[in-house]
């Protein structure tokens, strides 16, 4: 395998991976659910985007040809995480979450 | 001629009365349509009996169930011919004698049917010449008399004494049924005939005692032996003529019947003599002192049968031959002077209207007629000279002298049955005397009675008259009769006997004229005697077996609600307990051949795996915490998706964790409705129990997948795997089997998928539901019920998901995916538009009803299997062909991709049906709510 | 591996058992589905493990895909009748006024 | 090749795939598809029938792949008979709930002939997994007829009865791939060769496959410990579906009957579990008995009946001898159709009671009280085992052929026991009567299916010696599992 | 390299599933286990898409797909049950 | 035209989509053309308000952006979630809307949840303000101005104008 390549795949992994895991940092130890809320919607993005990235190039040149299939993954992700979050964040507003006391700004009523 | 059809006349007798009353024929006329058939029967009977006094049997045969060795056999031998004549003649007259008893109002026709069909079971086990034919006709009798004795079912007493009868009765024949079955393994052959032949063999058989007590408790029972007797005084709720049927010369003589029928099969044996001597004796005088103390008319007739039954039986018992004559001669007698006693009674009872001896008396000035035929007929009983009775019980009284059986204790028989005499004729005068003399009536229902309808009197006259003719003139009138009868009965040549009236003075005499003196004697201490017993404590077996069958039935319903607890855990403990017996009894560590070797385990599995154990533990530890809960099934449903993942199973992970959504949604539809927590229910008791199954059934079957996934084995696969390409047109196995190879079974499952959401749809209407008005926090709902943002990422979703079922659904065949993720994805992307903008949003841009399809997703599956039928192939069977589009380039076309559309419209159709209609739920709530 | 499915099953499988014994209809479901998943794994393993060896022709070395087949048939019909037990506890929440897996009106109403 | 193999299937199939399509819910419409479909299944099973008691077994290969490889159906003399006795118990049982009970809730046509696709269907398969499969549509289209209708009582039934099912789906599962993991193979036929040839940890395994097939055919048949659930469901069924449901736990005997006979008639798991089935048919006889006297409600006392039905069945099975199945066979044909006649027969007198129903206290004789008694007094006498009806003729058959005292005790006192509890019944619906009930004529159609599903009851006396021959020709063959093997394995029809 | 870099990039990714296992089991809120569920989900096809780079095969990409195309379905439902009860109105 | 293809932009993601997925070739091409037309026609009931896309340059610019904020804020984000929790300043924010179009809302909500810092957490029933949860927010009128400039506008302009 070409070394380059396989620099970028392994480098394209371990960013995925890194950002997956801080991510999931995030989730476990921020202290408010609206804190927590951010660690998974955008370094999970980036952790599945780093793997797409390498598994992309990985098989691009495996095939000697380009192979984007995965880049639909990224898309729908992309589509449909924020969704969820927002729906969690509504679900949180609703429910009166505790939040942390410095935060500024009010949540809405649901 | 036909004996079938002389048995089956009654039988066909017995439509015509309801058919004649159903016509609305006068009383006469019914009577006559129910005399008819009998009257024929009595009248063909004559040409064979003629043979049967030739010294001939008549024997008749049709094949009915040979492999079970019942057939249609009949014999009319001397016995037999007795009781056909028993059993049609008194039938006849008492037809005659109902015509004038019952009364114009009650449904004569049924009950003649009642009787008919009576009589033609009775004929039956008379003239069987096939064991369990006989048995059949004796149950036949049982529940005949069931009917009969119910017949005024409007009585309790009526209703119990019928049940009574049908228990005992029937007990009896099962156990006569069980006897009869040993017989016939005994011998070989259920026919009569042969084991009337058998008897030594039978008697030499280790299972004789067994036979013989299974045989006797029929007979004891059907006969009323003690200690089997108390129904038959009960019985006595039956109509008059039923009881004068029944209790003279039918339903209790089968029972001694069968012992003078089985005689020479059975008896000859010390224990014959021991069990049936002693139940004849016990029964004697049991029902002889019984009968002295009952002031119901029929209560004494019915203890003096008893008795009677009792003597006859031990007669049977004696183990002599001529013993055994005199028993056929007694029960020519009891039948004549019994029938005309019940006539009578009946008689007295239709005109005083009661039946209590303290209240009837001095009849005789009002009925002097028919107190002459009383006296006569009990008289007989009595057993006085110049009457049948006397003769018979003549020769009992010389019997039991004869018997050396029970050695130095050989006085007790002739002692015993000279003590039954004496009550004979103790009751028998009160019978008279009682009735007919005594002073006045006292307070009749109806007064003045007076003499009944002529033809009311003819059976009785008759009866008597015989009673008379055989007391004066045995040999002209019956000897020939029990001559037959009694040689059939002993299977041999008859001993050499006397009727004669006189035999001069001997020790018989003696006890006959002791049995006299000694009875009137009895009955002139009546008075003190009554008081003595009324001091006795009353004892009514009606009431003590009721009372047993409902403590009975009682307990039947507590054992059954004990075992029955109406508790699923209970009932799913019992099943999952004996399944935990079968792996704990049968699964070892042995079972582990460790044969193959072993994959390496990588940290991620073991990781995965933690994770999966670890989310399997919290739910069923948290799983009153219900959100927290379907959440941890989540996970263990994404783990188990992975593990597929993992394992090369790329189209179960794609099945799973489609399904897995679909089935949160379902869940999350459902938790509306349901409370958010489960309360904290189960004893400490209960959780180990539970607890103990779950780690026995689990570590059981972990054991087992472990001993199986360690093992090597052969399998059938490889042909799969050769001809998925070749064979199915496809490169994904998986697919292949699913549409092809195996094929029916997606067709059942995806049945199973139609059935459910049809069940669930019709689950689901008219379902009234109160639906939570406020989140488990106790907050009102959220006011937004369509959030922006939701409702606008679904609508382009929309087609990005139908493109990736296309997708998916094509590329099924060759690669992971089909019909039925594809099916799942598209359902999952139209029930987001049903989260995001409402049930009614949505049915307004597409019809709501999902039945049609999912019935033209099923049907398409199916057409397409019925389709390989026009090339004459079986169901399912699949082609594929590559066909060469311009521009596009091959194209593979198979009639599998056709049932895959099957598939995938029926899980669209299946899922949508079954979710948007639980979404539809809460529609009818809020409109419940607003209206 | 071999060992850790072993576990993963048996988990399952007593988790389930547990679940289905409880009194409220909820667990219950949650024990049939989780019942579910541990005798799929079951059936499944009945092929034996491979690792990377998706049964397609033409790409090497190939598992057993027959179990496969079963299992995906056994998940579609576990879904089917996971569905209609769901229903049914509402339908008796609905008659019977409780969640009891007997229908006993203990605390009907209870929310 | 012979289609009409699969037809039984087919029919009832497509007949429920048309009847879902027919969403404008016009019931007479749906009453004749489904009418016309149970009708056409008898000739069909009656052809198909004739064709089996020729004498060979014929196979249809679906999707024209050979056994052991693709499913098959198979026909011999036991599943024609399976299927015949079903085609005549459906129609009847159709006709009924045909009359007003298919409207009181959806679908109920439709999931009517599916139940009879699914019981078709495991009746002909000679696949294990198929038989799961059709296990499992029987199944689910039983829970939609159980439920059908309303009624706290009968969603409590109900969800007893899917939740014990499920679990015992889960454990078929578990025998299958215990089947699968140690023969690697799902045919019947193959399986019997294979399992015969195993040894060691298989061999364990396989036993362990065998016992728990035994718990859950025994759990659809009702035998103790696992009938508990029985009795509340089909008491509270619609009278036609529990007529029809008279069938589903004789499914389990079948299922039993044929794995044991193909696979554990001889070789290293010869009889097995035989007698654990045994002393359990025999811990049901007595049990159900007892259940029959303390009834409460006619329903219930015929079900209690239905399940005693299992437990002399099962134990003439599990004696294992040819003759005791033919003749246990010949008493399934009798029980099946007389207790789906007295379901029937039960429901007719709880029409006639008004608010009483079917409860076992006095009350208003019902409508048409003659004629009710006199045909509950004829299903009485039969499925007590009295004389001369069938049940009299299959009780003497079973007795002769299982020559067990311990059998005869129990087949004989639960013959006394019902005899008792039904004359309890009778006497109190019939002649306790307190005055007549309403005027309300007998429905005819009704009536008719009543009689039609009870005169087997003297059919079954009168052409005994017809039928016990065809059962026991039918158990012969099953005795000999070489017979169906060669069929399946040997290149088939 | 790549031999190197594979296995740690399983390792991390894993290491993220047992945090948010670790915050589906703490909660404490509802909306914070949902949370988990969804980053889970989310995590779970980082570890397929990289399963895939492994294995040298493109065959569970339609898995990886299908979580990042379906799986909010079920956060999503959470959601809304949690502010309106009612999943489908 | 617009009846045939009622949504260009979609079909032509469609298009790309199958394209994607099965690689290209002719076959795979005109299959996936029929699709990307039939799809959106059988789905075009479920949209009811037709966005327009007016520019379609500025559209790949905007994704290019967002893709380049997504990369740089994650580094940040990644440094703040790994230092001191007590150091962040969460802050709810409320962003009045330009935008009208409920698809150009739901993007730049969307687009403000997949940048790192911010999440979009409801959209007011007027459609006028978006509230928005950051991270760590220093100013919120810079917060505001820099989310109105760099996704607002060039959404406005991309949709409405």
């Amino acid at each position: 395998m070409d070394q380059v390549v396989e620099f970028l795949v392994s480098a394209a992994i371990l960013v995925g991976g890194v950002f997956a895991l801080v991510g999931s940092i995030g989730l476990a130890r921020l202290p408010d659910f609206y804190l927590r809320l951010h660690g998974p919607t955008k370094a999970s993005t980036l952790g599945v985007g780093g793997t797409i990235l390498a598994s992309l190039l990985f098989f691009s040149w495996q095939e000697r040809a380009l192979q984007l299939q995965e880049v639909l993954i990224a898309l729908f992700l992309f589509i449909t995480a924020p969704v969820s979050a927002h729906m969690l964040a509504k679900a949180a507003m609703h429910r009166d979450l505790k939040r942390r006391e410095d935060t500024r700004g009010r949540p809405w009523k649901q | 001629m036909n004996l079938a059809i002389l048995v089956l006349l009654p039988f066909l007798g017995a439509a015509l009365p309801p058919l004649a009353e159903r016509l609305r024929a006068p009383r006469t006329a019914l009577a006559l349509s129910a005399a008819l058939m009998p009257a024929l029967a009595l009248a063909l009977l004559i040409g064979p009996a003629g043979q049967v006094f030739e010294g001939r049997t008549v024997q008749d045969a049709l094949s009915w169930m040979p492999s079970l060795g019942l057939t249609l056999a009949f014999r009319l031998d001397g016995l037999a011919l007795l009781f056909a004549l028993l059993v049609l003649g008194i039938g006849l007259l008492v037809i005659l004698y109902a015509r004038y008893y019952l009364s114009a109002n009650e449904k004569a026709g049924r009950f003649y049917a009642f009787l008919l069909l009576f009589m033609g079971a009775m004929l039956g086990v008379v003239t069987s010449d096939n064991l369990l034919l006989l048995v059949l006709f004796w149950e036949l009798t049982s529940l005949s008399s069931f009917l009969l004795i119910g017949f005024w079912s409007h009585q309790s007493a009526a209703r119990k004494g019928a049940r009574m009868a049908l228990t005992v009765t029937g007990m009896g024949g099962l156990a006569l049924l069980a006897g009869v079955l040993l017989i016939g393994q005994v011998v070989g052959s259920y026919s009569l005939d042969q084991a009337l032949a058998s008897g030594d063999l039978i008697r030499a058989s280790r299972l004789y005692p067994l036979i013989l007590v299974l045989v006797l408790l029929g007979i004891f029972t059907k006969s009323a032996q003690f200690p089997f007797h108390f129904w038959l005084p009960h019985a006595m709720a039956a109509p008059t003529p039923v009881s004068a049927y029944l209790h003279s010369a039918t339903m209790v003589k089968a029972g001694v019947f069968l012992l003078a029928r089985f005689y020479p099969m059975l008896a000859g044996t010390d224990l014959w003599f021991d069990l049936v001597t002693l139940a004849g004796m016990a029964t004697l005088l049991w029902g002889a002192a019984a009968a002295l103390f009952q002031h119901d008319l029929k209560g004494l007739l019915a203890y003096s049968t008893i008795s009677h039954l009792g003597l006859i039986t031990l007669l049977f018992g004696l183990n002599t031959e001529l013993a055994a004559v005199a028993a056929v001669f007694h029960i020519i007698n009891h039948a004549t002077f019994k029938a005309s006693l019940f006539m009578a009674a009946g008689i007295i009872d239709h005109e005083t209207g009661t039946r209590d001896m303290r209240r009837i008396n001095g009849l005789w000035k009002y009925m002097p007629y028919t107190a002459v035929l009383a006296m006569v007929a009990s008289a007989a009983m009595a057993g006085v000279p110049l009457l049948n009775g006397f003769l018979s019980k003549e020769m009992f009284f010389a019997e039991t002298l004869q018997s050396s059986r029970l050695g130095a204790m050989s006085w007790v028989l002739p002692l015993g049955a000279t003590l039954g005499g004496v009550f004979s004729v103790a009751y028998s005068a009160r019978f008279i005397h009682d009735v007919f003399f005594n002073g006045e009536p006292v307070n009749l229902p109806k007064f003045p009675p007076h003499e009944p309808p002529r033809y009311m009197k003819v059976p009785v006259e008759i009866l008597v008259a015989l009673c008379v003719a055989v007391g004066v003139l045995p040999a002209i009138t019956v000897s020939g009769l029990l001559a037959v009868a009694g040689s059939a009965t002993l299977g041999g040549e008859l001993p050499e006997y006397h009727l004669s009236i006189w035999h001069g003075f001997n020790v018989p005499l003696l006890m006959s004229v002791v049995a006299l003196v000694g009875g009137v004697a009895v009955y002139s201490l009546r008075r003190w005697l009554y008081t003595q017993y009324d001091r006795l404590p009353a004892i009514n077996a009606n009431l003590i077996f009721e009372g047993r069958v409902q403590a009975l039935a009682r307990a039947a319903t507590a054992l059954g609600n004990t075992l029955r607890n109406g508790s699923l855990q209970s009932y799913a403990a019992w099943l999952l307990a004996l399944v935990a017996l079968v792996l704990l009894v049968h699964l070892s560590p042995a079972a582990i051949d460790g044969t193959r070797g072993l994959l390496p385990l990588d940290g991620v599995a073991l990781l995965a795996g933690a994770m999966l154990v670890v989310a399997a533990l919290i739910t069923a530890v948290l799983h009153r915490h219900r959100m927290t809960a379907i959440m941890s099934v989540s996970v263990v449903g994404l783990v188990v998706s992975l593990t597929f993942v993992r394992l090369s199973a790329p189209d179960l992970a794609l099945t799973q964790l489609s399904v897995e959504v679909v089935t949160v949604l379902l869940l999350m539809l459902a938790m509306y409705f349901l409370p958010v927590r489960t309360r904290m229910e189960s004893g400490v008791l209960r959780v180990s129990r539970d607890l103990l199954l779950s780690v026995v059934i689990g570590g059981g079957v972990g054991l087992m997948a472990f001993a199986m996934m360690t093992s090597d084995f052969q399998t059938i696969s490889g042909y799969f795997l050769d001809n998925a390409k070749p064979g199915g047109g496809g490169t994904n196995v998986v697919n292949v089997i699913l549409v092809d190879f195996r094929g029916f079974d997606t067709f059942g499952e995806i049945t199973v998928l139609g059935i459910a959401a049809m069940g669930i749809y019709a689950l689901l209407r008219d379902l009234d539901l109160l639906s939570a008005r406020s989140d488990s926090v106790g907050r009102p709902w959220a006011r937004d019920a369509h959030p922006l943002v939701l409702v606008t990422i679904s609508r382009p979703l929309l087609p990005l998901a139908l493109l990736i079922s296309v997708y998916i659904f094509l590329r099924g065949h060759n690669l992971p995916g089909g019909g039925f993720i594809a099916g799942l994805i598209t359902s999952v992307a139209l029930l987001l538009q049903y989260v995001a903008s409402g049930v009614e949003w949505v049915h307004r841009r597409m019809p709501g009803d999902y039945h049609p399809v999912v019935a033209v997703g099923l049907l398409l599956a199916g057409v397409t299997g019925l389709g390989s039928w026009f090339f004459g192939h079986p169901f399912l069977t699949s082609t594929f062909d590559h066909v060469h589009w311009p521009l596009v380039g091959e194209f593979e076309l198979a009639s599998a991709m056709l049932f895959d559309t099957g598939v995938f419209l029926t899980v669209v159709g299946a899922t949508l049906l079954m979710l948007a209609n639980l979404g539809k739920l809460s529609l009818l709530d809020d409109k419940k709510g607003g209206a | 591996m071999e060992a850790m499915v072993a576990i993963m099953i048996a988990v399952l499988v007593g988790t389930g058992v547990y679940l289905v014994l409880r009194a409220r209809t909820f667990p219950v479901i949650l024990g049939i589905t989780l019942l579910s998943y541990g005798v799929n794994l079951f059936v499944f393993i009945s092929g034996r493990l491979a690792l990377d060896q998706a049964p397609i022709v033409g790409r090497g070395p190939a598992t057993d895909p027959l179990p496969q087949a079963l299992v995906l048939t056994a998940i579609v019909i576990g879904f089917a009748m996971t569905a209609f037990l769901v229903v049914l506890a509402l339908r008796g929440q609905g008659e019977t006024g409780t969640d009891h897996v007997d229908g006993d009106a203990d605390e009907g109403g209870q929310r | 090749m012979e289609h009409l193999i699969i037809a039984p299937i087919l029919i009832p199939a497509f007949a429920g795939m048309l009847l879902l399509l027919e969403v404008r819910e016009r019931q007479p419409l749906r009453r004749l598809t489904g009418l016309v479909s149970a009708l056409a299944l008898i000739p069909v099973a009656v052809g198909l029938y004739l064709r089996a008691a020729g004498g060979d077994i014929l196979v249809y290969q679906l999707g024209d792949w050979a056994a052991p490889f693709g499913i098959v159906l198979v026909l011999d003399k036991l599943s024609a008979l399976m299927v015949l006795l079903t085609s005549l118990l459906a129609l009847p049982a159709l006709i009924y709930a045909s009359r007003a009970d298919d409207k009181r809730g959806a679908n109920f046509h439709a999931l009517f002939q599916l139940q009879l696709m699914g019981i078709n269907g495991a009746f002909l398969t000679g696949d294990l997994f198929n038989l799961f499969v059709f296990f499992e549509v029987l199944l689910i289209a039983s829970y939609g007829l159980a439920l059908h209708g309303r009624g706290p009582a009968r969603v409590k039934a109900g969800i007893h009865y899917v939740v014990l099912n499920l679990i015992g789906s889960a454990l078929f599962l578990v025998a299958l791939g215990l089947v699968y993991g140690t023969t690697g193979t799902l045919n019947m036929a193959d399986f019997a060769v294979k399992v015969r040839e195993l040894d060691g940890g298989a061999l364990e395994l396989a036993r362990i496959a065998g016992l728990l097939m035994w718990v859950v055919f025994g759990l659809k048949a009702a035998l103790f410990p696992l009938y508990f659930w029985l009795p509340a469901t089909y008491a509270n069924a619609t009278a036609g579906v529990a007529a029809l449901f008279a069938i589903m736990t004789k499914v389990g005997v079948y299922a039993i009957a044929r794995v044991q006979g193909l696979a554990f008639l001889d070789g290293p798991l010869a009889g097995l579990g035989r007698d654990a089935l045994w002393v359990l048919a025999l811990l049901t006889l007595l049990l159900a008995a007892i259940g029959v006297l303390g009834a409460r409600r006619l329903g219930e006392m015929v079900a209690y009946l239905v399940v005693m039905s299992v437990g002399t069945l099962m134990a003439g099975l599990s004696w294992g001898s040819p003759e005791a199945t033919g003749a246990m066979l010949y008493y399934l044909i009798h029980s099946t159709l007389v207790c789906g006649g007295l379901f029937l027969l039960a429901d007719l007198v709880a029409r006639g009671r008004g608010k009483l129903g079917d409860q076992l206290v006095a009350g208003p004789a019902p409508a048409g009280r003659s004629g009710l008694a006199a045909l509950f007094f004829l299903g009485a006498i039969a499925v007590i085992g009295l004389p001369p009806l069938s049940g009299f003729m299959g009780k003497v058959a079973l007795l002769q052929t299982v020559p067990s005292p311990l059998y005869w005790l129990f087949l004989l006192g639960g013959g006394l026991l019902a005899l008792v509890g039904m004359s309890r019944a009778g006497s109190t619906l019939f002649w306790r009567a307190t005055g007549d009930g309403r005027a309300r004529r007998l429905d005819r159609p009704r009536l008719a299916a009543t009689v039609l599903l009870l005169s087997a009851a003297p059919a079954l006396a009168i052409w005994g010696e017809s039928v016990l021959e065809a059962t026991v020709a039918a158990a012969a063959q099953w005795a000999q599992p070489g017979l169906y093997i060669e069929a399946v394995l040997g290149g088939g029809a | 390299m790549l031999a190197i870099a594979l296995p740690i990039g399983f390792g991390l990714i894993v290491l993220a599933l047992l945090l948010n296992l670790y915050r589906l089991l703490r909660g404490p809120t509802l909306p914070d286990r949902a949370l988990a569920l969804d980053t889970m989900y989310i995590n779970a096809i980082a570890l397929i898409v990289l399963y895939g780079i492994a294995t040298d095969g493109k065959l569970y990409f339609e898995a990886g797909m299908l979580i990042a195309l379906i799986g909010f379905v079920s956060t999503v439902a959470v959601a809304k049950y949690m502010t309106r009860g009612d999943i489908i109105e | 035209m617009s009846r045939l293809l009622p949504f260009p932009m979609l079909s032509l993601l469609l298009w790309l989509s199958w394209l994607l997925l099965n690689g290209f070739s002719w076959g795979h091409g005109l299959l996936g053309l029929v699709l990307a037309v039939v799809l959106p026609l059988g789905t075009r009931p479920f949209w009811p308000n037709v966005p327009r896309l007016r520019d379609f340059p500025k559209l790949v610019r905007f994704v290019l952006v967002v893709h380049w904020d997504i990369i740089t804020a994650n580094v940040v984000v990644a440094r703040l979630i790994l230092g001191s929790p007590r150091k962040l300043r969460p802050a709810f924010v409320e962003l009045p809307l330009e935008l009208t179009d409920d698809f150009a809302i739901t993007l730049l909500a969307s687009t403000i949840s997949l940048t790192p810092g911010t999440v979009s957490a409801d959209v007011s029933e007027d459609r006028r303000t978006l509230l928005i949860h950051a991270l760590d927010m220093d100013d919120e009128a810079e917060l505001v101005a820099q989310i109105k400039q760099r996704y607002e506008r060039p959404l406005k302009e991309i949709f409405e104008c």
